[in-house]
């Protein structure tokens, strides 16, 4: 069983991307999409507040009804969207989000560390929140019954609450738990590159070391794809905007972190 | 303005523009402190240890 | 197995409905929302157009815009709201749409007539559909592995796009494919009254005949529960808006339809 | 403002406040009839048999 991560980026691709996967059902697609969910928060007259982490990483802060249009955008539209396009292929799919079974859960923070004027603030947390366990139960039945599995990043917190999940973050405790094949990262960039040449394949040593010197973004990638394959899954990190993605990733395109 | 630390006791100097929440280094004994608000005057406590956001 | 259909104004008492439905499950929920939707659209200025038939059904105009805040407002917003709460007593659920596996399949109407200045008038027809055919192995797959389901009204179109459909008619047809214990309707009101007395029981028959003498909305519920009956499925409309609505309505409470 | 019957030839008067779409009968041969606009004339044809709305 093949596992993928598609970033909203690489969602752009969607209809290829739905084409090319219609050749490895079942599979588990895990999507990604903050920038539609940006979009529709202004729509709805709710001004999106990103927040920097005293490393550099920008995230977005989920305040309830940002998590509201969160939730629709990405558990109701973009879920429903990509079901669409693999039904078109022939594909048997089913869009869940990580709240349904309960599949994913999360612990919400109580508290985070911002910058704000240059200076570290700390502030109450949003509704986000990190994987803590994971239950295959629900994906397990669907890929029983010959379903291919879209799980959109929502989650259940440890206090019943729904809350917003990082998406890679997902895809990779997915991939320790499932235990796929692969786990393919598609995004907008061709894989890692050091120093503008493109890294082919290392090993989860060599990631872990190499995530140190990368940029925010990508470093939490090869961080997460060091600990998949540490645990035996090999990784691929490659472009998702391109003809038969999944097909190229698998075929040696991109970065592979090897086990 | 001016706060107290409430590991060494000792004088803490508070920006202008101080934010509830914001973190501070003690000179005197290095302790990380968080400024929070009691009747309209800011104080300081020992910060408690906090990772980074996440999410998508 | 138990099937229910909880429309929006019966899912004021969502807390009180999961509650008492954990005693039955696994079970498949479907719901409505009709007015949730009206009130996103509004926020995001989508103006709602309300259609009325010349025999005088109202119904939600659905245009595209109308259509995309219906699928983010039933199958995100308020699927997972319900399945949360379901989760919150202990309930293995998951929300799915008709749009996954696919589970519905609908007919899109090309044209419509409605009633404008007390004058007919052919319209196109909004991304409505009317459900042509069922498909059961989502659901088996689902209930097979111990979940229950809860169904958000939104089917596929044969022609691969998604429409907007009828709670109650997704629920009966949904009885008809898998011929549950009994199907269940919780509304607003009591059951069928006639003439202000309440009706506790009625054949299918008399109900198809009961469905020509009371008001639009009933009328629609009465001849679809007639059918249903028809079918072997015994059916109870009643409200869902009190303590344990559905073991009351197992109980005796509201109207039975019976084969 | 008058258009022409395609089933029996007779002559239709249009409403002031005509809708392209909207539905009259010939008062000569009882043809149901929809109205369309066609080079900003409104011109009429036999109405296809069409049932009601549907939906949540
Ligand atoms: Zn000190
Ligand atoms: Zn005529």
């Amino acid at each position: 069983m093949l596992l993928v991560k598609a970033g909203g980026r690489a969602l752009l691709n969607v209809s290829e991307i739905a084409r090319d996967l219609a050749a490895y059902s079942p599979f588990v697609l895990v999507h990604g999409g903050g920038d539609q969910v940006t979009s529709y928060s202004l729509k709805m007259g709710v001004t999106p507040r990103i927040v920097i982490s005293p490393s550099g990483v920008k995230s977005r802060y989920t305040d309830a009804r940002e998590l509201e249009v969160y939730i629709m955008v990405m558990a109701g539209k973009l879920n429903k969207e990509i079901v669409s396009k693999l039904l078109d292929r022939g594909v048997k799919a089913a869009g869940i989000s990580g709240l349904d079974g309960p599949t994913l859960i999360a612990e919400r923070k109580r508290k985070i560390v911002v910058v704000e004027k240059g200076r570290r603030r700390v502030v109450p947390g949003g509704y986000t929140g990190r994987i803590v366990a994971v239950d295959t139960s629900l994906i397990r039945a669907l890929l029983s019954g010959g379903f291919s599995v879209v799980l959109a990043p929502v989650a259940r917190g440890t206090q019943g609450e729904a809350l917003n999940v990082d998406g890679d973050q997902a895809a990779y405790q997915l991939a320790l738990a499932l235990k796929p094949e692969k786990l393919v990262i598609l995004s907008d960039v061709d894989g890692v590159e050091v120093d503008g040449s493109p890294m082919r394949g290392m090993s989860w040593l060599e990631a872990a070391e190499l995530a140190k010197a990368v940029g925010p973004g990508m470093n939490r990638k090869l961080l997460m794809a060091s600990k998949a394959a540490e645990a035996g899954v090999e990784v691929v990190i490659a472009s998702g905007l391109k003809e038969s993605p999944v097909t190229r990733a698998l075929g040696g395109e991109g970065t592979r972190v090897k086990p | 303005m001016k706060a107290f630390c409430p590991v060494c006791g000792g004088e803490v100097e508070l920006p202008e523009d101080v934010m509830p929440g914001e973190l501070l280094e003690c000179q005197s004994c290095g302790a990380t402190l968080e400024v929070y608000e009691q009747e309209s005057a800011f104080k300081l406590r020992e910060a408690e240890e906090i990772g980074e956001d996440w999410g998508e």
